[in-house]
């Protein structure tokens, strides 16, 4: 009945945040934790997405519900106002190795990182990268047509919206990086004279 | 003390596959600086404390009163006297409070070092304890159904994704063969991963030069994971570490291990 | 609580190898603590290893050797039973001491 | 030890080390010639100043047999090893092991007894990506090698 709860919030419209999981999880999992500096017991509670995707991987999703939630992704995608996607692949560099941010002891007046690095390979110099996600390396080979635009926007804005349930987070729709930020990751990745381009050794 | 030594001394070759640090490990020797930190926990445990002026001696760890040897690899545990599963660090909070006599308000305030600290009275306890473990079989009990319904907390709460990164612990932590950075993840739902990364816990963090314990590393695992201040003692912090060391059952105790 | 020194001294043919681990933070003084305020230099400035009475070696170190110091030489001669000894001193005036035999 | 060190000696410390050595110790006064410490090296804030301040500049030279890792799991704990082939640099007296990258490059000076081994290992802080160097000191000239270790960012990055 869990279930039915969930996917009734879903289907009615999503974005209220319900408290279908189980109550007594909630209970005890906010009376386990207090709030620290920018991080508050309000980040403990679930969105409809975090909610769908706190399953064992090798349960089976509903594909109602999982279909609902991607659209709904899908849709939510915010682009760039000015309809330019890339900025500057050297700013991006930062952005990408940089793992600070949003913890309760980050100081929220410092720009946060996008700590690509963590679980992807991306400029080949670079040799402290994570396995977590696919290698990015090269990745400016896929060229810069407007449909390869849209999809890297979105793989950063949402990734849920392509591969429901990655372990990616939400970049832009969560606001850890802002507009400009993204466009810089953009350019680093598909600049042919960014370090992530250039050949491997 | 030769004994221990030597002990130590075995039991750090088991490191071997970290693959890009095979050199740097290799370098690093069998020297492990959590030595001096056992030494400091024994000496706490026999030391006269509180308004009671007692040792910790008649602490019952679930093995009877006094009873140290393999203590450590049963956790977390039920126990009759306080109606609770515990982990090693609240049950010796709560031999504090009942033995000496001591306001456990002061003894849990502070249970791990910050910057600038060499290492804290419970740090030390519960390095010595899991010496006190070495080789011994990971065994939580599992006897009590409110240590049951522990690991099942502790299940969901593993899987349960949160905070403005959407991170759980099974955003790192479910696959195997994954690093962040270059640092190797263990699987924790994988019984030999768990088994390798529970049973090597407290461990010696180099980057810290201090002893960290299971329960310090679950806090920080939570600040990583952008979510607010794991509570010492809590409940989520005990179902975690009863479902990791339950998925470890059947492993060995190798701890104080030594880590990043 | 400080000044504790570990150390092993073991025979490998003419040599002898000594290894030692010392309890010690080797603050740099350019760390701050978590309120912030600088936590000061504490760092073991020398060191000596003593085979009897004879010195092995001598050591002058910074702070930029590692927190709860590690350190292992290898001498001539040397027979099982010799004892072999470790000291310091610190910046702060702090010493330790250890103290084995070759074994 | 050379000639402009010796005049810089912390008055304060050789006492403390020499009464380190008659009380704590209390070993026969004919094993301690306290050795002086070489404060403008260490004090020096760049590698070439602080190698300057040994004296010479080095040479450098394949006896000097220099061990450290290539990539480091931490930077505040760097296993390092320093040997030297006495058939070819005979009579070392002295290894110093800087590191380029830190605020103070030299992190140690060791004196060696003759009969004892050129094989000294230790573990030092490794600020960043950089060299290490190990200078010894053979028949009153300096020796060196040199090593890149990288520095890695760890766990999560942060």
């Amino acid at each position: 009945m869990k279930t039915t709860l969930w996917k009734m919030t879903l289907l009615l419209g999503i974005g209220i945040a319900p408290t279908a999981v189980s109550e007594d999880l909630a209970a005890v999992i906010q009376a386990s934790f207090s709030d620290r500096g920018q991080a508050t017991l309000l980040r403990l509670e679930q969105d409809p997405l975090q909610q769908h995707c706190s399953q064992p991987r090798d349960q089976p999703v509903d594909d109602e519900i999982a279909m609902a939630l991607r659209q709904q992704r899908l849709d939510a995608v915010v682009f760039p106002a000015d309809g330019d996607f890339l900025g500057d692949w050297q700013r991006g560099a930062t952005v990408a190795a940089s793992g600070r941010g949003l913890q309760f002891n980050d100081d929220p007046s410092i720009a946060n990182g996008g700590n690509c690095y963590a679980c992807h390979q991306l400029a080949p110099s670079e040799v402290a990268y994570g396995t977590l996600g696919p290698s990015l390396t090269q990745y400016g080979l896929r060229g810069q047509s407007d449909a390869m635009l849209r999809y890297t926007w979105t793989k950063l804005w949402d990734t849920h919206a392509f591969n429901l349930c990655s372990h990616m987070p939400r970049f832009g729709a969560q606001k850890i990086l802002d507009e400009q930020q993204l466009k810089d990751v953009m350019a680093f990745l598909l600049d042919p004279n960014s370090s992530v381009n250039q050949p491997t050794e | 003390m030769i004994t221990r030594w030597c002990l130590l001394w075995l039991a750090f070759p088991a490191w071997a596959d970290e693959g890009v640090f095979d050199q740097y490990r290799d370098l690093m020797g069998d020297d492990n600086p959590a030595i001096f930190v056992i030494d400091e926990g024994e000496e706490f445990w026999y030391q006269s404390q509180g308004p009671s002026g007692a040792t910790l001696e008649a602490c019952d760890l679930g093995l009877g009163a006094g009873v140290t040897r393999g203590a450590y690899a049963q956790f977390p545990r039920y126990f009759a006297d306080t109606d609770r599963v515990m982990d090693i660090e609240t049950r010796l909070i709560h031999c504090m409070e009942t033995l000496q006599g001591r306001d456990r308000t002061v003894t849990a305030a502070k249970p791990y070092s910050l910057r600038g600290d060499f290492g804290t009275e419970l740090e030390a306890l519960v390095t010595w304890l899991a010496a006190e473990s070495e080789g011994v079989v990971i065994a939580p009990e599992q006897g009590h159904p409110k240590e049951r319904a522990m690991y099942a907390l502790g299940e969901e709460i593993f899987f349960y994704r949160a905070g403005p990164h959407d991170f759980s612990c099974a955003t790192c932590h479910e696959q195997s063969d994954k690093r962040i950075r270059l640092q190797q993840l263990p699987n924790l739902t994988d019984h030999h991963d768990a088994a390798d990364a529970y049973g090597s816990w407290p461990a010696y963090r180099m980057s810290q030069g201090l002893v960290r314990t299971m329960g310090w590393r679950l806090q920080d695992c939570f600040r990583q994971q952008r979510w607010p201040g794991l509570t010492f003692g809590s409940e989520v912090s005990i179902a975690l570490q009863t479902y990791m060391a339950v998925n470890a059952a059947g492993g060995i105790m190798t701890a104080p291990g030594l880590k990043r | 609580m400080a000044g504790r020194i570990k150390i092993r001294a073991q025979k490998k043919g003419e040599m002898t190898e000594v290894k030692a681990l010392m309890r010690h933070p080797m603050e740099t003084g350019m760390r701050k603590d978590q309120a912030g305020e600088s936590i000061p230099a504490h760092f073991i400035t020398d060191v000596a290893v003593l085979h009897g009475d004879q010195t092995v070696m001598q050591a002058h170190w910074g702070a930029a050797v590692s927190a709860n110091p590690f350190l292992g030489v290898r001498f001539q001669g040397g027979q099982a039973g010799d004892a072999v000894r470790v000291v310091w001193t610190d910046n702060q005036g702090g010493t330790g001491e250890g103290e084995t035999t070759i074994r | 030890m050379n000639k402009t060190e010796k005049g810089r000696v912390s008055r304060r410390r050789l006492l403390n080390w020499v009464a380190l050595l008659s009380t704590a110790v209390a070993l026969p006064a004919r094993a301690w010639a306290a050795v002086t410490r070489p404060d403008t090296a260490f004090g020096a804030t760049a590698l070439d100043q602080a190698l300057m301040a040994l004296g010479e500049t080095p040479t450098r030279h394949e006896g000097v047999i220099f061990t450290t890792p290539d990539i480091a799991e931490n930077g505040a704990v760097v296993p390092i090893r320093v040997e030297v082939d006495q058939t070819v640099l005979p009579n070392v007296s002295k290894v110093y092991v800087l590191v380029e990258m830190n605020p103070n490059p030299l992190a140690a000076v060791f004196d060696i007894a003759s009969g004892t081994e050129v094989y000294i290992e230790t573990r030092v802080k490794v600020a960043q990506t950089g060299d290490l160097y190990a200078v010894v000191e053979s028949d009153g000239q300096l020796f060196m090698a040199s090593r890149e270790t990288k520095v890695t960012l760890g766990g999560c990055g942060g």
